[in-house]
């Protein structure tokens, strides 16, 4: 049985079979069949594979993917309060005007030259992040937070030579997942217990766990369940007393009103760029990056690209190029190089510096104010419901915070369920990764939430546990 | 454009967008809300970010823009290895729906059923074009599918309780640097198989090497220089023999769509760049999507959630990886879903007699272009003389750089005077001098031609006017970098205000 | 009471106090109010305008606009068969992607050298419609097609000296109005009747009312009423012979199939490139096209900016300019230059190119031919319908036709009300404009009409009108 | 880019995109369709039209785009008269909703509340803007505006049986040359004020042409010259003496913005160009919107519908303008509604403080680049020495075109080599040697300056280089056309086809 084509197509001009013929011909071939021919013939399909027919136009096809997503309800629809990782902010227009124009959205890995434009707007994202962190190095961004979390820690290891990471018990347990998938198998994750009334880190079990095996102590600041860890000075002064890295994980939206980690002693900082511009696409808005001093011996142990301005030979003018490139796997060590590099998330690198460009510093301290306002308004408006504690920890809240249910005598499955019918995404459920608290949940609140939405999902959840 | 730096456009005062306050009502109930931050967490200082109008900022990420050299703009054929082709509109359109950018990972299954079954569905997909039986979208580039692969081996031999003596991965010096680097990140010691004389991988050497320590056989094929190995299978049952497994590096599989696939070579793992064979954009490098496949064997350890059908609904399946050699998690949440609903929608646009054509034309117009270059004199390329190549070819241009003094990089340069990519190869230079060209389906014969011309003007150029070349690029948006401070920790400038402490001192 | 303005605001870079007081005193002022100065004081206003207050971030406004306008219902959420000078057709992703491209989108007058890119995608789309329309000149487009009309029997008057132009009974109401006052006072439009029977123009009222007064015969095909005018050549003949020009208006979706006028006699041809790639947006997306031969007589009495090729210095390098430019109210002789030019859907132009380059030959004929099966499936199935003819002319229909609900006893209006509520937008109530057809609709099926869609329309008015 | 005409990339058998196909059931009931179409009414050849692949087809257009500077990458003061300022990308985003998009407009009115709403809204903002009572947004662009107000004034002395009588409509050199060719083309003979020596509109002049004939007087404040004609009241108030109308032609309106309005100088009538003032795009020349608002009293004559709110819904307004002196119809349907949300967002964004300040930026940024300007030895402005102008003003440099032979069309090309913008003058060019510059309120201060020094830097080549001026340009897209052939009907070629036939003779 015959192979066919799909000829005329409109994404491949050289379909078109009279094209076909005369390159053939060129080639002093006479069927396409004849291509392939170092293929062994028990390798080759013998028939067209078994896929759907494809759709025979445009509108077809757009009006089949467009009956498909409407079958998604949106966070604009309803009236969300899920966060754990992937927050709803707002995403000012000229950051998706950036990143929707066809030139950074189809380069690829041009050379500084003809992408000048490309290593220009990512030397300045990392510039720009390096203000919000104040710090000096930024790479390149990583895949998400927790791959930049497991980098900066692997990087302490390296730095250290030491093989133990003591990480925060009241961390994500995807994050922690992904970080025991990456640091494995060399490299062992301890976890350091929680203050059971703040949340904070426990400084009595961290100094039990540290010892001169520690390569890092990594925690987070506001921490996963959304409050401000306030013992970071002490946590990196214990870390350092023991030879040992402090790196704090941090999320960007929060450095408008709280101190940058480099002011707490430190050494590497890491987080998600997802709050800077990027819609929460079902998850496809992840993008981590690493922060650290200007020194060699840390910037030698970034895996990542780290792009660099350098001058050309005309007297002015800025040129940019990979900072020691063969530290790299793409430079002449491969697998000698640190860790690997590759397709990452440049674009929403781009982006998180449109974002930060177009906010300044006026705007961020603004939307750090704005969030923390109206977090408390929520916390303070639920825990008038008679069995609800807006905050489970009497720590002071960033833009997350842990909902205690326990008294209500409902599951947050059942509540949930129940504000779903509202037209509220009701806060993650934590009765699974932390049974300690019952039934708790984590809602977030952002600047998108005016006055009149906590007021609706106060309401709503007023009425629902009373059902 | 002679566009500043973006800090070199601020002004003091000046705002790009204003950001919601709270409302009065809040702040007569709660406060300031910052004053509650411990004095010692509070920030003392506002970022040193720049201050500039909308306008402003719009117009230099627009001029950044103009000065991106992206498919959207140019003949793609200089990113070998890399798949660059067209991207179709449509399916952007499609991915900036609010019914994809607008929900939240965590939502309720029932609230995105939409996407999960557009999930599940190229799940499917991926498995009839690559005679896999599951499929992972978790890893969120090609050196993460790798990285997956790595782990996926080391769970397999954990639950075997040979995970300490299996302690090396296979690989080929023309196989990507991450099916080293990532595997490495694994632990293991990695094994470099070096081309024979015909460029396939030395099945002699590989002999020596395969043992009861080798965990697995991870590689191309074909490999960088487009050559296809065609005892793929002898390799293969090799590795099965002594008990191995085979990672099938299908990052770049444009040549392959329809015509052979990763289950009929003997392989048991495979993973496919979304964003390099099923079209999604490169970003300037990511977001993107190596989605990753196993036989139904080693599903149990892939990264949770799977995405499953229960015959009425779509739903986040646990319970397959719901086992202690699972490798947990690779990426937050599901992956990036816009990436994969991009790939859903050009294969609905091909099917499978589309597919084919892709691979036919890819396939033909390299070997369109790889017959034209030969003809040139200066121009050569290593190994299976006479023969087909697959999808792309690394080219040397030795005798050039032996005739004139003229290097790949400086050709380089000199491409970018016209508008045109132009890659050299991964290092180490194997090939000395090289050049990797991969036309893809994308470009037309007019466009092959126009490359070949500019290529040929630009060798002509190296024997008769070097200087010009020596100095290049004269018509780029910047002239001759001094790369020379990228290496020397005194004068590196990774960010602007670094840039602005080592140009003071 | 003094009037107050809004400080630092992102669209406006100088408006902040320190920059004016800068600016200020380089011009020896004191304060902005000592700016327009040469207003007297009596003209001046008070105090700040009554106007709502501003949205203080980007998010509130789109929060708000966005409200506003999801009280909107859509033809994407609906089914609709409204047409009647705005039709839905489908716009290929590529005609949004260039006509969203920020340099297209904000140029505006610029010349030859720095807005080149403008002047050749202008000068490309007057080609590609000349290829459509088969004659050798295109202008820059006009408002919309019944402005394009009006021009055209302008120029014609001009041309001949007369002051009559004859236009067909069974036209647009709106399009007559607007020619109408733009004809008037020095231009009378008179009406031609149809035959009951066919719908076609009247041949012996055409010949009756034409005479050598008679300026112009505007006729268009397909006609308003949907059906293809039969009679081009004769009517053209008519004209002719009596020394009046024949102008014929067109709906550019139809050229893949039907004849172009020039192939029976017409002169003059417009119509809208609506169809083309532009989306309705509420009336929105209109923009009109004139076609002539390239004779110097016609040239020369266009109105509009028309670009044309021309060599550069550099051999082989093609530059673009305005073609005959003094005849323009922009050039030398103002308004004894030809009526008027200035901004009108520029746009809209470069995007008709976009589509018909992307469409080519091939899908422009397939175009034709899918519309006009479908539309001949809906007249067919709405017949079998008791009480309902689905073409009350028996002539051929290109995408729209009357359907005839005299016999079901109800009101177009009714009928209209009760689809819309099955969620369907019934086609345009003539019973107005034509009293003569008594309770009849323009329906209008398209490309983007599936069999489903079309069977669903069926099914819904065969229950309504038993209702 | 060397960008080819399109026809030149045409190649048989690609293919842009796929249309849909009629279903297999519907050409099993009706055939092929097109069989039924007269024999002589089929198209026989089809139409020449290219053939290209969708990538081409989009590198094509991308690289236009990209040789065309908008607004958005350019810093814009060339235009003056043209007001092109910011266009905010939220307002895009909005315009760009289906909800707007995807309506038809002849809806039912219950199904297109929220884009009436906003017209409607927008309608009462222009009122307060102006002190008019009633704006209609069918007048698709500012000509179109002139001639809504021409019409009207027509309608009006229709009714009052004046008509005939009627028959001068008077305006200013100055004012924009559409002032004179609209109403001209509702049959009103012109007649033109020249200036005083201050380039206000000559009094004593207007004293002798105003009489029972003039039907109307229709002007710009400030003209082109930036210069404001402070005794307008008298004006208006000396054609309502004799039974006149008055028509503010508020194309540009950007200097008044909450400093004076229409209604307090007298004027009966005015429109305003949103895509100006009120920042919606130009977009090459339209679409656009000329708001046109009148008094209570012409309300009746505009063109139908007018939207009006019944205190629970909004809706099409027929009854006002039913009778037989409205002017009945300018565009089909209710003009550009996307410009009008457009416009709606902006005001919605600034609010009357945000006017305000635009005014009075526009007209502190104007003097500021007047100032510097005249402090340049081979500029100079006529008019009203020493004074304020409002938002722009016409340039002279006659004196270095006398110095140098170098006129302002050399002058302008030059200035394309530094990627700016400069508009010399509408014709007849009254000033000798004009430029006709306005910066708005976009440009920050540096902006200003970058644009002065650019301009002393070529106002300093045409003394020292003026060859490079003559030539030029040298690195803009094109070199210098030679435009004989444009004027000549044996060689124009206004499109591709025409051009092959004339270029083959």
């Amino acid at each position: 049985m015959a192979i066919n084509g799909f000829k005329n197509h409109p994404y491949i001009p050289n379909s078109v079979p009279e094209v076909q013929e005369e390159m053939l011909r060129e080639l002093g071939l006479n069927s396409l069949e004849e291509l392939h021919e170092e293929i062994p013939d028990e390798l080759k399909l013998k028939e067209n594979m078994n896929l759907p027919k494809a759709f025979k136009s445009e509108y077809e096809l757009r009006r089949h993917v467009e009956e498909l997503l409407s079958r998604n309800k949106t966070c604009k629809e309803n009236l969300n309060f899920l966060g754990a990782g992937c927050w709803q902010h707002y995403v000012p227009a000229i950051c998706d005007e950036i990143n929707s124009r066809g030139e950074f959205l189809t380069a690829y890995g041009g050379e500084p030259y003809n992408d000048h434009g490309r290593f220009q707007a990512l030397f300045e994202y990392q510039s720009l992040v390096a203000e919000l962190v104040d710090m000096d190095i930024v790479n390149v961004p990583t895949m998400d937070w927790p791959q930049a979390a497991a980098t900066s820690v692997r990087m302490a290891s390296r730095i250290t030579g030491r093989k133990e990471i003591l990480v925060p018990r009241a961390m994500d347990r995807e994050k922690f997942l992904i970080m025991k998938n990456y640091c494995g198998p060399d490299l062992i994750l301890i976890e350091v217990d929680y203050d059971k009334e703040t949340g904070q880190l426990d400084l009595v079990d961290l100094k039990n766990k540290i010892s001169n095996k520690t390569a890092a102590v990594y925690f987070e600041n506001p921490s996963f369940l959304g409050f401000i860890e306030e013992n970071g000075q002490k946590i990196s002064y214990i870390a350092h007393e023991m030879g040992a890295i402090s790196v704090v994980g941090v999320d960007p939206s929060s450095l408008g009103v709280l101190a940058p980690p480099s002011e707490y002693g430190a050494d590497i900082i890491c987080g998600d760029l997802q709050p800077l511009g990027m819609h929460m696409n079902y998850g496809g808005g992840q993008s981590g990056f690493i922060a650290t001093r200007d020194e060699e011996k840390y910037v030698m142990e970034f895996p990542s690209r780290l792009f660099g301005i350098a001058p050309t030979c005309v007297d002015g003018e800025y040129g940019f190029g990979d900072v020691a490139y063969d530290r790299t796997s793409f430079g002449h060590h491969r697998e000698h190089g640190k860790e690997y590099v590759g397709t990452q998330s440049a674009l929403w690198g781009i982006t998180a510096g449109v974002y930060l460009a177009t906010m300044g510093p006026k705007g961020m301290e603004e939307l750090g104010q704005t969030i923390m306002q109206k977090s408390q308004y929520a916390i303070k408006r639920l825990s008038e419901i008679k069995g609800i504690k807006g905050s489970l920890f009497n720590s002071i809240s960033f833009k997350e915070f842990v909902v205690d249910f326990n008294e209500t005598g409902k599951t947050v499955k059942e509540i949930n369920r129940l504000l779903m019918e509202k037209g509220i995404f009701g806060g993650k459920d934590l009765s699974k990764d932390f049974p300690e608290f019952g039934q708790s949940a984590l809602y977030c609140v952002t600047e998108i939430h005016t006055k009149t939405d906590i007021d609706k999902l106060v309401t709503a959840v007023e009425q629902v546990i009373n059902m | 454009w002679d566009e500043p730096i973006i800090f070199e456009l601020s002004k003091k005062g000046e705002r790009g967008v204003l950001v919601p306050k709270a409302e009065e009502e809040i702040t007569a109930v709660v406060g300031d809300g910052v004053s509650k931050i411990p004095q010692h967490m509070r920030r003392k200082k506002a970022a040193n970010l720049p201050e500039i109008s909308q306008p402003r900022v719009l117009r230099h990420y627009m001029r950044l823009s103009q000065e991106t050299l992206g498919a959207d703009v140019n003949i793609e054929i200089g990113q070998g290895t890399c798949t660059v082709k067209y991207s179709p509109k449509v399916n952007e359109l499609l991915a900036r729906l609010p019914q994809i950018t607008e929900v939240h990972p965590l939502q309720d299954e029932s609230t995105v059923q939409g996407i999960l079954e557009i999930m599940y569905k190229t799940d499917l997909y991926m498995r009839e074009i690559s005679g896999m039986d599951r499929f992972t979208f978790q890893p969120s580039g090609g050196s993460q599918g790798i990285l997956t692969i790595a782990s996926v081996v080391r769970a397999y031999f954990e639950e075997r309780g040979e995970a300490d003596k299996r302690d090396e991965i296979i690989t080929t010096i023309y196989s990507h640097p991450s099916d080293a680097a990532a595997p490495a990140v694994k632990g293991y010691k990695i094994i470099y198989i070096h081309p024979d004389e015909n460029g396939h991988p030395d099945f002699e050497a590989f002999k020596t090497v395969v043992s009861e320590r080798t965990a697995a056989f991870i590689v191309a094929n074909p490999e960088d220089t487009g050559v296809y190995n065609p005892r793929i299978k002898e390799f293969t049952n090799l590795v099965h023999e002594f008990g191995g497994l085979c990672g099938y590096d299908q990052a770049n599989a444009n040549g392959l769509l329809g015509v052979t696939r990763a289950k009929e070579a003997g392989f048991d793992m495979c993973f496919f760049n979304l964003h390099k064979t099923f079209s999604t954009p490169h970003g300037c490098g990511g977001p993107a999507t190596g989605a990753t496949g196993v036989t139904k064997e080693l599903e149990k350890y892939l990264p949770a959630p799977l995405i499953d059908y229960d015959g009425s609904k779509y739903f986040l399946n646990y319970e397959i990886t719901n086992n202690p050699y699972s490798i947990g998690k690779v990426r937050l949440f599901n992956g990036v879903a816009p990436v994969v609903l991009k790939a859903y929608a050009w294969i609905m646009s091909l099917g499978s007699e589309g597919l084919y054509e892709v691979a036919k034309v890819a396939v033909l117009n390299n070997n369109y272009l790889f017959k034209k270059l030969m003809e040139i004199d200066c121009v050569d390329a290593p190994y299976i003389k006479g023969k087909q190549r697959v999808e792309q070819v690394r080219y040397t241009i030795k005798k050039l750089t032996n005739d004139t003094g003229i290097t790949t990089g400086d050709i380089q340069r000199r491409m970018m005077d016209f508008g045109m990519h132009y890659w050299t190869s991964h290092h180490p230079y194997y090939v000395p001098e090289p050049i990797t060209l991969e036309p893809t389906e994308t470009p037309s014969k007019e466009d092959l031609d126009e490359y070949i011309e500019t290529l040929k003007h630009v060798f002509n150029e190296a024997y008769e006017n070097p200087e010009i070349i020596k100095t290049a690029p004269h018509r780029s948006v910047c002239h001759k970098i001094d790369e020379s401070s990228l290496d020397n920790p005194d004068e590196w400038a990774i960010t602007w205000r670094s840039y602005l402490k080592k140009s003071k001192a």
